[in-house]
């Protein structure tokens, strides 16, 4: 019998793996005078520009498929992978889709690659987007809320249409049907991994970084009907939940090989942008809806290392979703030479050592051609877990 | 309590190694047979059949009454395997048989270098291993001493006897045969070469056995645990740190073992058990479960 | 940015004045908590020193103490020791030394015990990891932090939304914030003053700066730079003693212009100014003598540098309002040459280059800051099409010693200053006849002609 | 005749060009590098002097159109007699090692050793004609083949061991290649004028004819020697240039060394690669041949030329051999590893896994001009003219990619140079600047052997 999830996944890695992003010059045909707005990890707000009348398109470099040989020349050696495959993708012509990118504050490479895309697209609309750090609706809230107001307008100026506060509200409706849809996969995950493998859930999430949300929300809905579907036998793997790829992917095929070494991933934060907010989207009564996608972002933004924590404590939301989920341990891993992410590992560890959370720590490249290393590390710890189990 | 007869099989980059052993609950265990095979240009798969069948020939025991077939090492090696445990976790067990003394390891293989930290029950605490450089590892070993016209079980006498070190200033396992070459026609002799050679690989794997952590007795396993020479250099350069550090370091002594290069199926064999044991006794409790339910 | 200048052979009264501040300040600090005196930890860009001296709060900079151990040759140690504790290789090394320098009892470049923070103030400008290294002192320390989120100038411009954003939280966290460690309210009056005399001392900076234009030039805008930025930069700005020391400092490089010399180096007074250049980026200092010995050997003097500027870009005209104080403090912070967007860096650059008429240009590409280092390879490009100057490119780190490869950059440094030379016509122009060659492909040429093997 | 001299000591080969005070190249010569660097600098140095005789031979004889086509034959025969005389002292050190070695009474050896001897001298005058198929122009590798194939045939019989046999030779080519010996150039050019008059590519002529050649050459061959070569100044360059047996002064960077010569060939080269044993580099040069950036990748073999001699180790086969192989692969196989090492390892599993041995091959030469390319994206890319140096250029398979990358790019319009002898860049560029010094009015450099007077003319 053929598994009809399985042919969705195969779809969703077919829109990922498109890196001319034909599904975006297909969208853009069919709706004429709409523009296309690619996005650099990990949050901008997506309803905003779906509500002007614009397909955002999430980008996530160039994953181990591509030979970087020009992105290589912008960047020291010392500097993370994903600037350079997306210049490199940028200067190939795979991004002629898209009418402009959105830079969003998440760290230095990414801002100062901002700049760089002035330089060498001078033609292209690039918009620098500063998320704000300081979370006090008057102040930070309403600092966001002009910055969202500018970009619409400059996107109204190249052809967008003006916002409109219904339009606004009938996206951020859309947007909180996929998030409650994607937690529902999360949820599936969490009871049955062996039901929904994290790489397929990966891919179903993923392709819907250059899709209209509606459409997206139908195929992850098809997805879990056809998941619930599946006749599969539990396997002994150990569950982890594995943080810190926020932002560069790890290359798809070291997904697989985490899992083919006795992990099952509950829980994790590729592509976090796709799940920023914690629940629905509120708005309230009379409310601009501005104000709302706004006062998501300050209240109900996931902690990760681009966000300031304020007076909280480095690393014990994730040990709440480690019990949560029910996981026995957490895997980090993050971006070669990714300052975030790497600055936040030894607090995150201290949170997870005191908490009794088996953890590991390795690095990858999203072009990583070799996994024996972090295969064998992630089997010893997955041997670790099963045999002797946490309490140790 | 029950006796467990079980195999490990470590497949290798290079070579083949299987362990028949028979154990009780507790841990306590007995080699049965060990065999070991290189597995030089021929199919992967037959090499493994081959090297099973001959050590389960040796042990006298038929194979269907084993009870876990764990295999280690390349996973997609063993098709018949009954579970999979990854080399660290089997070395460390199988080192900690052989040396019960050791609470670090370090598995010198032909594509790979490991040091590992472990606890009393041979539990993985910390590792680092070599990654994608050769310089380090077997490979490299053997192409000198293919080079230099030396069986690899003549390298490390050689390299004991010598009494002068021929330095090699290459990093890399390839290059270094131009140094090599250049000693050879300078005429040096192949026992110095070979040390100069060993004790270049030694100051990498002091480095590995430093950032993994490693305190006290080190079991070196692998099939370059045979090499006494170089485990003489690391013995060296270890007693040479003292007097370079600034700081206090944890000491250590490396030891072998006849039989390291199968201690990753030793290992594998006797966790095979072990586990075997833990998932009947968790098929009890959910049978006790489900009887006390109904 | 140092109290060290014992290498120049003679000290001008400015360096003495500049090492007596410094000296009273960590001895200030040393005492701070039998004194009574709060301390409060925050960084370079976008501090608002003013606010702390008028609350009578003491400034502790950890990136200046982390330069200091570089230079001391310290920083090796304390990145050990962070890295031990479980932080990456690849992260900024300020952080680690900074790190390591409190897990190994905190000693301050004087060798006094430095005081722990009462209050971190996070000014969160123009570098993404100021936010990471206050939240891993945080754990350190265990004491409060306060957030000043400065946004970024992509456009070269300053909004009235970002100053906005800026003064309000400066009104409204950042003021009731230090009001509370310094259990006292801010005193407008004395502020205003503050920021009267930061804007004198930022006169006698600019008119420094602006020294260089002279040829010979009178100062290394770089090596020599940092020693002058030290005081505005730090805890100096807005007191007396940064008033005097600039004045002083002004009428000395003043005399130099007089009396046609050039600037002061580790090896006395440079004789002979062969080449002019401006430098991007951070120096390295766990070499920083050996480093300016590279230029100042070969006759090459910087007339201007941006790292000079992270502290604050006076010489486009920014000067501190005390009419206006808390709206030029958010000014301040949005202007510094890190909180520029890479277009608005390279303007400046290639003003830096024709304006200080410039033979070429240096980048040091420092490992640990992506703030100034991504994108400096396509800087480099732009600038030698718009000007026309050589550029040149060197890598090393702040204070990691591991990423600073003498041979390499020496190496480096010498066949940029050969390329200059060479641009000038008296390089080791080929002799040699030219020939053109033939189409595209496998171009050959007739070797027999050339002498063949036999 | 005054000239400079550069010298290029790689970590293969060793390159010397003679240039002449008006800037024309009179001469180069090759060797393989030795442990001993003198002597490797010292063998190429005498090459090019003999090249630079040949030129001037060469114009010597230019009065006579017909004259050129004796030339090939005279080369030919010229070669034989340096291999002669290399094979007389090679049976005298064997003869030397045998007496004072434990097989000093075992007549059978020496008896075998002889008669490999004399056949390696008669099997080796057809390889000294023009268009033979030789594999090397080194001795070691001429005489070792022939050596090795009659032991093979001698050991099969049963009369002596090979690996005795073999062992002789080892040790004594060591003690050969190591042993400068003085060339007279004269007389062994007279010596070849004899020979090559005999050669088969000149039957069908009179004796009168011959006659009035040989008269004819042997003048030419006076005239051409008359003059002396006067060295005035040398510069080296080259892999670890603390062991360069050159004083300080006398060396230059490869990188600039590199640049400068492949600007000097190619006046519009902007870029150049430079891909050799142990080292690939990356360098822009300005419109003066002056480099501005580079990027240098050594220490590690993955990325260099003995990448590929280890790939050929693997599979045993001559370097020659790996280009063309590779040229016929139907695709290029990714390989993922990245290490030497390791991509034998894969290429080992690949192989047994039934994959073609020419698309890994494929596959591992689109790696190696991979890296190049992205340590060239890094020194600043490729601008208009692009030269491809170093030995690596011998290779098409590794040409071949390299113009599709570059073209993939950096477009089509580039102009990409591979000159037949690209290996001598890095020796022309030093030459460049030791003519520089002899511009300048720098006193002459040092001269760099002990033994300057190796020429005996
Ligand atoms: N007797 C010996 N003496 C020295 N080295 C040996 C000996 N036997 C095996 N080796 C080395 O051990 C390596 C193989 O070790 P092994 O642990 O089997 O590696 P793998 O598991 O990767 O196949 C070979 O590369 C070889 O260099
Ligand atoms: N005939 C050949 N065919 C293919 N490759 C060759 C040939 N000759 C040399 N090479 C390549 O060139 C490399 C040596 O290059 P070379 O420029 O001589 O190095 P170096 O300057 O370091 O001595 C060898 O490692 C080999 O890969
Ligand atoms: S991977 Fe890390 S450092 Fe790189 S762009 Fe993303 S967040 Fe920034
Ligand atoms: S990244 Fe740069 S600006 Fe930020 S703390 Fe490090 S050195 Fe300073
Ligand atoms: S240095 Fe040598 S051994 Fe190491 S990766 Fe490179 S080629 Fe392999």
């Amino acid at each position: 019998m053929t598994d009809p999830a399985f042919a969705l996944v195969e779809r969703a890695h077919s829109i990922v793996d498109d890196r001319k992003l034909s599904t975006v010059a297909h969208w853009k045909d069919n709706h004429l005078g709409g523009l296309a707005i690619g996005h650099m990890p990990i949050y901008v707000p997506r309803p905003l520009i779906e509500a002007i009348g614009c397909l955002p398109v999430a980008l996530f470099g160039g994953g181990d498929a591509i030979d970087i040989i020009r992105g290589d020349s912008y960047f020291q050696s010392y500097i993370c992978h994903i600037p350079r495959s997306t210049v490199e993708l940028a200067l190939s012509g795979d991004f002629d889709a898209l009418d402009g990118v959105l830079f969003p504050s998440i760290c230095d490479v990414i801002r100062n690659l901002g700049g760089m895309w002035r330089m060498l697209f001078p033609k292209a609309y690039t918009a620098y987007v500063d998320l704000p750090q300081n979370f006090d609706r008057d102040i930070g809230g309403k600092f966001y809320v002009l910055e969202m107001r500018r970009i619409a307008r400059e996107l109204q100026e190249r052809g967008a249409q003006p916002l409109d506060p219904d339009a606004l509200r009938e996206c951020i409706a859309l947007e909180n049907e996929r998030r409650a849809v994607i937690a529902e996969l999360d949820a599936l995950r969490r009871a049955e991994p062996w039901r929904v493998k994290a790489s397929e859930a990966y891919l179903i999430v993923r392709a819907g970084g250059a899709m209209e949300t509606k459409s997206h929300t139908l195929l992850l809905r098809e997805f879990i009907t056809a998941v619930q579907q599946r006749t599969v036998r539990p396997i002994d793997n150990v569950r982890v939940v594995l943080v810190g790829s926020f932002c560069e992917q790890p290359p798809f095929a070291l997904i697989r090989a985490l899992e083919k070494s006795g992990c099952d991933i509950v829980d994790d934060d590729f592509q976090l942008g796709m799940r920023m907010i914690d629940g629905p989207i509120e708005i309230a009564e009379g409310e601009d809806p501005l104000d709302a996608l706004a006062r998501a972002y300050l209240d109900k933004g996931q902690e990760t290392a681009s966000r300031y924590i304020g007076d909280l404590i480095k690393g014990a939301s994730l040990v709440r979703r480690v019990k949560e989920c029910n996981a026995d341990g957490v895997i980090f891993a993050a971006a070669s030479f990714c300052d975030p992410a790497l600055l936040d590992q030894p607090m995150i560890e201290a949170a997870l050592t005191k908490a009794s959370v088996p953890h590991t720590s390795f690095k990858f490249a999203e072009n990583l051609g070799q996994f024996s290393v972090i295969r064998e590390q992630a089997g010893a710890f997955s041997d670790a877990v099963k045999l002797w189990g946490a309490a140790s | 309590m029950n006796i467990h007869l079980s195999a490990g099989i470590d497949a290798g980059s290079s070579s083949i190694k299987v362990a028949v052993t028979k154990s009780r609950a507790g841990g306590e265990a007995e080699i049965l047979s060990t065999a070991v095979q290189r597995i030089r240009r021929r199919n992967v798969f037959d090499v493994v059949k081959a090297t099973f069948d001959e050590a389960c020939a040796t042990a006298k025991v038929a194979p269907e009454n084993l009870c876990y077939v764990a295999s280690t090492g390349d996973v997609d090696a063993v098709s018949f395997a009954t579970g999979h445990f990854y080399g660290m976790t089997t070395h460390a067990r199988g080192a900690l048989y052989l040396l019960p003394e050791a609470r670090a390891v370090l598995d010198l293989g032909a594509l790979h270098a490991r040091a590992i930290r472990m606890d009393v029950r041979g539990k993985v605490l910390g590792h680092r291993m070599t990654s994608q450089c050769a310089s380090g590892t077997g490979q490299f070993l053997e192409n000198i001493a293919r080079y230099l016209g030396v069986p690899l079980a003549d390298v490390g006498q050689l390299s004991r006897e010598s009494k002068q070190v021929e330095e090699v200033s290459s990093v890399c396992a390839v290059l270094a045969e131009t140094d090599v070459i250049n000693m050879v026609s300078r005429g040096s002799t192949t026992g110095d070469i070979l040390r100069g050679i060993h004790l270049s690989i030694a100051s990498r794997l002091v480095r590995l056995l430093r950032a993994a952590g490693a305190d006290g007795v080190v079991a070196v396993t692998g099939g370059l645990a045979h090499d006494i020479g170089l485990v003489a250099s690391v013995e060296e350069l270890l007693g040479e740190e003292p007097a370079r550090a600034k700081k206090p370091m944890p000491k250590l002594h490396v030891r072998t073992h006849p039989m390291s290069m199968v201690a990753g199926a030793l290992g594998a064999a006797m966790l095979g058990a072990f586990r075997y044991d833990q998932i009947e006794r968790r098929k009890q409790r959910v049978g006790a479960q489900t009887a006390s339910a109904i | 940015m140092s109290e060290q200048v014992d290498s120049h052979d003679q000290k001008d009264k400015s360096q003495q004045t500049q090492k007596r501040m410094i000296g009273e300040h960590f001895d200030k600090l040393a005492r701070a908590k039998e004194d009574g005196k709060k301390v409060v930890y925050t960084f370079v860009p976008g501090n608002v020193t003013e606010l702390l001296g008028a609350l009578d709060l003491l400034p502790v900079l950890p990136e200046i103490n982390a330069l200091q151990s570089g230079m001391r040759k310290r920083s090796a140690g304390y990145i050990a020791e962070a890295e031990k504790a479980g932080h990456s290789e690849d992260v900024c090394t300020y952080v680690k030394c900074d790190v390591g320098m409190q897990k190994s009892g905190n000693i301050g470049p004087t060798g006094t015990k430095l005081p722990d923070p009462d209050l971190l103030l996070l000014s969160y400008t123009g570098c993404f990891t100021f936010m990471k290294w206050f939240e891993i002192l945080k754990q350190e320390y265990n004491c409060p932090v306060v957030m000043l989120h400065v946004p970024y100038q992509t456009e070269g411009n300053i909004t009235p939304e970002m100053r906005d954003y800026v003064t309000s939280q400066l009104e409204r966290n950042v003021i009731p914030a230090l009001e509370k460690v310094a259990g006292k309210k801010l005193d407008r009056d004395a502020l205003a003053h503050r920021m009267q005399l930061s804007a004198k001392a930022e006169e006698d900076l600019v008119a420094v700066w602006e020294s260089a234009k002279h040829r010979p030039s009178p100062i290394d805008g770089y090596f020599g730079g940092v020693y002058y930025v030290g005081p505005i930069f730090s805890s100096f700005r807005g007191s007396e003693d940064a008033v005097t020391y600039y004045r002083e400092l002004r009428e000395e490089v003043e005399q130099r212009v007089r009396e046609g010399r050039g600037p002061m180096t580790p090896d006395g007074e440079q004789k002979q100014e062969k080449y002019r250049l401006v430098v991007e980026g951070p120096p390295n200092w766990t070499s920083f003598h050996d480093f300016w010995r590279m230029f100042s050997k070969e006759g090459a003097t910087v007339v201007s540098s941006t790292y000079t500027r992270v502290g604050g870009l006076y010489d486009t005209g920014f000067r501190h309002d005390y009419r206006r104080p808390i709206d030029s403090l958010a000014d301040y912070c949005l202007g510094c040459y890190t909180n520029l967007g890479l277009p608005t860096r390279l303007d400046l650059l290639e003003r830096y280059i024709k304006d200080y008429q410039a033979d070429g240009f240096l980048v040091n590409s420092v490992k640990s800051c992506n703030s100034f280092s991504v994108g400096q390879l396509l800087m480099l490009r732009k600038l030698e099409e718009r000007t026309g100057v050589p550029g040149g490119f060197i890598e090393s780190d702040l204070v990691d010693p591991r990423y600073f490869g003498k041979a390499n950059i020496e190496n480096r440094i010498q066949s940029f200053l050969q390329v200059l030379e060479a641009r000038r016509g008296k390089g080791p122009g080929d002799p040699l006849p030219k020939r053109s060659e033939g189409k595209r492909a496998l171009t050959l040429i007739d070797d027999q002609k050339a002498g063949g093997l036999p | 005749m005054r000239c400079v001299l550069g010298i290029d000591l790689g970590s293969t080969t060793t390159k010397a060009v003679m240039i002449d005070e008006s800037g024309r190249m009179l001469g180069k010569g090759i060797t393989n590098s030795r442990s001993n660097y003198e002597v490797a600098c010292a063998v190429a140095r005498i090459e090019a002097h003999t090249a630079a005789r040949f030129d001037m031979l060469e114009r010597a004889l230019s009065y006579d159109p017909s004259a050129k086509a004796w030339l090939v034959p005279l080369r030919e025969a010229f070669r034989f007699e340096l291999f002669l005389d290399d094979l007389v002292d090679l049976r005298a050190t064997i003869a030397t090692n045998l007496e004072g070695s434990p097989y000093a009474d075992n007549k059978a050896l020496a008896r075998a050793v002889t008669s490999v001897l004399d056949s390696v001298q008669e099997n080796a005058a057809d390889l000294f004609v023009a268009g033979a198929p030789r594999r090397s122009d080194f001795f070691r590798d001429i005489a070792g083949a022939l050596f090795v194939a009659e032991a093979e045939s001698l050991a099969r019989v049963g009369v002596v061991p090979f690996e005795s046999l073999v062992g002789l030779y080892d040790r004594a080519i060591l003690e050969v290649e190591t042993r400068l010996r003085p060339r007279d150039t004269k007389s062994l050019l007279l010596r070849a004028v004899a020979r090559s008059v005999k050669m088969p590519e000149l039957d069908g002529t009179s004796a009168q004819q011959h006659q009035r050649m040989v008269q004819m050459l042997e003048h030419a061959v006076c005239e051409a020697t008359k003059e002396q070569i006067l060295e005035i100044a040398v510069v080296g360059t080259g892999y670890g240039r603390q062991t360069l047996p050159f004083p300080k002064e006398a060396v230059r960077s490869e990188i600039l060394c590199h640049g400068r010569g492949a600007h000097r060939v190619f006046p519009g080269t902007r870029t150049v690669l430079d891909i050799g044993g142990q080292d690939t580099k990356a360098i822009q040069v300005d419109d003066h041949g002056v480099v501005t950036s580079f990027q240098m990748n050594d220490r590690c073999a993955a990325g260099c030329g003995r990448y590929l001699g280890y790939i050929a180790d693997e599979l045993g086969l001559g370097l020659h051999e790996l280009g063309p192989l590779a040229l016929s692969a139907k695709k290029a196989i990714k390989v993922n590893s990245t290490c030497t090492v390791f991509a034998g390892a894969e290429l080992r599993e690949r192989l047994s896994l039934g994959q073609r041995r020419e698309d890994i091959l494929a596959g591992l030469h689109r790696a190696i001009i991979l890296r190049a390319m992205s340590l060239l994206a890094r020194s600043g890319g490729v601008k208009t003219e692009f030269t491809f140096t170093g030995g690596v250029c011998n290779n098409a398979m590794a040409t071949k990619v390299l113009r599709e990358l570059v073209d993939e790019n950096y477009g089509t319009d580039i102009q990409l140079n591979i000159h037949p002898d690209s290996i001598y860049m890095g020796a022309l560029g030093a030459g460049l600047f030791a003519l520089d010094a002899l511009a300048g009015d720098i006193p002459p450099l040092p001269a760099f052997v002990r033994d300057t007077r190796m020429e005996a003319t």
